[in-house]
């Protein structure tokens, strides 16, 4: 019988190898897998890339994955928000890379590369320093940018709710990110908040069906990123 | 006078964001950038029905929710928490760009740094000495949206003007900029430059032109020279989807 | 107050013009909107191009458009099913022109012209003669095809139920090209089981949003296609 | 011997369903072509879960359905009407060849007109004179699924060899063929052409090399040069999805 569930964090990133190219699901706290991040502090590998559209906030989460030296680039659309210094701190002593992606490019990219489509044109930054050295084509008389698509070693996702398949639904602005970056891991983890019995899921209202899915860990009640922010809180 | 005294003169934030609303047409779909924008949705006629997109995956996006109805995974671009109305929809990031990218958003509503006459848009970076430059979904938007409208004060903090011959910022994007509503003017971008459409109360179109860093096309002078003091109730939209 | 709702079929179609291109949705009859196509025989609209997976079956629905002269040109994958004999006929005639591509590179420039994108790469058909005269590219040591976006003037689908603004649900697998040909076209125009009270629909479970079309028209009881070809039923 | 002689040596249609079958691992995500490749979903041991996906949009799908719970909107790519099992999901034609495009489906069983000894495929066209040429998903699926297998009779209804030193057919894909399970053999495509994996009952390798059109390696011989009988009931899952 298929079973992607998982029963511990720790297990559900134990592979996660130095080196590795991980996408991180979330816009802000929204969908932010965090006990997972969590994990993956305590697992302890290095020298990652991230592929995530910010970079966390405070000292929890994917800003306390950086904090603790674990991520050597990032791959991201928008790095500073409220509330996040670690990231803007390292960049500004060169301790960490960045690569800044238009946001929708970067949904894109991920797409093709879930998709098995390795580059695609993009309108998206045109005669902007973001297409410095980018190659360029017309198509109808407008230019356009070749793109990319970017794949992962391992996505670690946030869903409301998953079965045994890994079939997976998301909850509300939370779903963001989730869905492509599952299509474009070798492997794709995710924390769900509730694990469903097979037939409770309408097959009409799947966001992710589990073939992109290895596996679920449940996450019952999880972490609130603001609350732990407001409170000052940090990981490890 | 001085820059805090001629602020007074124009229109305020909410006024700003009224122009804007006046001009969005009923069954529009629309995304609101950070900032003013967003103050854009509280000033639609009740007889219009506007629909809010927001890139981070939700079309029908509703007002500021009660405190107790907050939900931090459902939030805005600008990660403010916000609500849903009857009718919305939530899709992933590659659905929501491609409802951007490919031409299915009548107007996007942005801030500015600095606007060209030629319609070119700097509003991500502070240049080469930005200690941390992000650029979110501004160059995607103005690259798809149909209409990019800006709304703006007109000068920065420091006096400079933000319209302009040309961008000295880096750009977000080139010659996609309609229409911009500042404190002081609404203006449209045309083949010609920037055209006034209408002024503040209590300013002067010799005013407006001293804080502006291009020439002002005034079309709508009356044959002494004068700007038309166009009232507001007599605008509807001009601008039409698709 | 937004209204999508249209009160008549023949109003629904109405502004079809002649050398519009076209995109009917349907895998086989599964999706295939045969009111909406029998209202554009009615209309008479000629000389269309049509982008549809297959080219309909007896003599209704798309099989009877192109039966009545309407097509002057198909884009599909699988011109020929069971009971397929309109087009095929038409073909060997050489009465109508036809443009052969693959189902998933079909579907992805469809997706594209909707996205903005106005090509893609894609591995499908490397080597083959439906790669002949399309410009090749390596990428990572293998080879891919330059695929362009489609899109459409008008694109006609069916689906299960539908709101005033124009959001959708389909059916299992009626909901094949429907959502995807929705995005590509400048007006799309959909028949639906079932109108739907707004709040009804779930903001999780739609499938198309209302951004995407047009007009909505209601066919309650819609023609099962098998049934009628079983029949030998002949429109108009 | 003729035609119809030979074919009666070989495996029926449900023995050869069943070799590709038993080759299946538990958990694989599996897309099954029209004709002889159907029938595999029959033969899937009851101690292994298998899902099937069909491109037209659903993954698992479940057996044919009684007439009276058909649905003229529930099919499967050969456009009959089938079922979907618990813990399906239904998602649309971009999102099903992502799926097959993007490397996910583990095993994708095809039919076959010609197989080359290097892997090369053809099964769409019957060449320039055939009247009504049709592609459907056949190219994305060889493109993309991680293997590639064939269920297909040895030779045409004509007694013409299917398995070539090169397809003389236009392809349907280059080099991706993994496996061939005919009526006569198992075969293995390697670098070095056919390895025979496995003779069916009462045929011999020479017998079968007559009926091919390209060399049969035999790495399964024994030191007597005799085929090894290799039992069904040996065969586990010796293909593992990565």
């Amino acid at each position: 019988m298929i079973n992607k569930y998982c029963s511990s964090l720790n297990d559900a990133v134990a592979d996660v190898f130095d080196g590795a190219t991980l996408m991180v699901g979330g816009f802000g706290e929204a969908g932010s897998p965090i006990e997972l991040i969590h994990a993956l502090i305590d697992q302890g590998a290095k020298n990652l890339t991230v592929v995530s559209n910010n970079t966390g906030s405070g000292n929890v989460g994917l800003a306390a994955l950086i904090a603790n030296g674990q991520v050597s680039k990032m791959i991201c659309s928008f790095p500073r928000t409220a509330n996040s210094t670690v990231f803007p701190r390292k960049y500004s002593e060169g301790k960490i890379e960045l690569e800044l992606v238009p946001q929708g490019t970067l949904a894109e990219r991920i797409r093709a590369g879930g998709a098995g489509i390795p580059a695609i044109y993009s309108p998206a930054g045109v005669g902007t320093i973001l297409a410095e050295g980018k190659e360029t084509r017309e198509f109808g008389g407008r230019t356009y940018l070749l793109e990319t698509a970017i794949k992962a070693d391992f996505t670690l996702i946030k869903a409301r709710i998953a079965d045994r398949y890994g079939n997976l639904q998301y909850n509300k602005t939370a779903r963001n990110f989730g869905p492509i970056m599952a299509t474009a891991a070798n492997k794709t983890i995710a924390q769900a908040a509730q694990f469903s019995k097979v037939k409770c899921l309408d097959p009409e209202a799947i966001v992710t069906p589990g073939i992109f899915v290895e596996r679920v860990v449940e996450v019952f009640d999880p972490l609130v990123e603001s609350d732990l922010v407001s409170a000052g809180a940090t990981y490890p | 006078m001085t820059g805090v005294d001629s602020e007074k003169l124009g229109w305020s934030r909410d006024e700003m964001a009224r122009n804007a609303a006046l001009d969005i047409p009923s069954g529009a779909y629309v995304n609101l950038g950070i900032g003013i924008p967003e103050l854009i949705a509280d000033h639609i006629p009740d007889d219009r029905e506007v629909i809010f997109h927001t890139e981070n995956g939700l079309l029908g996006m509703g007002p500021s929710p009660a405190p107790h109805l907050s939900d931090p995974e459902l939030i805005n671009a600008g990660k403010k928490r916000t609500s849903a109305v009857d009718g919305a929809a939530y899709f992933h990031h590659a659905d929501s760009f491609a409802m951007i990218r490919g031409g299915h958003i009548d107007v996007c509503v942005l801030g500015a740094m600095q606007v060209a006459e030629n319609g070119d848009l700097a509003n991500w970076s502070t240049g080469p000495d930005d200690p941390m430059p992000a650029v979110g979904g501004a160059m995607d938007l103005v690259a798809g949206a149909k209409s990019i409208w800006i709304v703006t004060r007109h000068r920065t903090k420091r006096g400079e003007p933000k319209l302009l011959s040309d961008c000295t910022l880096p750009v977000t994007g080139l010659g996609i900029v309609e229409r911009i509503y500042t404190d002081l003017a609404t203006i449209e971008v045309t083949k010609s430059g920037f055209e006034l459409k209408e002024l503040a109360p209590n300013t002067s179109l010799e005013r407006v032109q001293e804080l502006t860093g291009a020439r002002l096309l005034n079309r709508c002078a009356d044959d002494e020279g004068q700007i038309r003091a166009q009232s507001v109730s007599d605008r509807t939209s001009p601008w039409q989807p698709e």
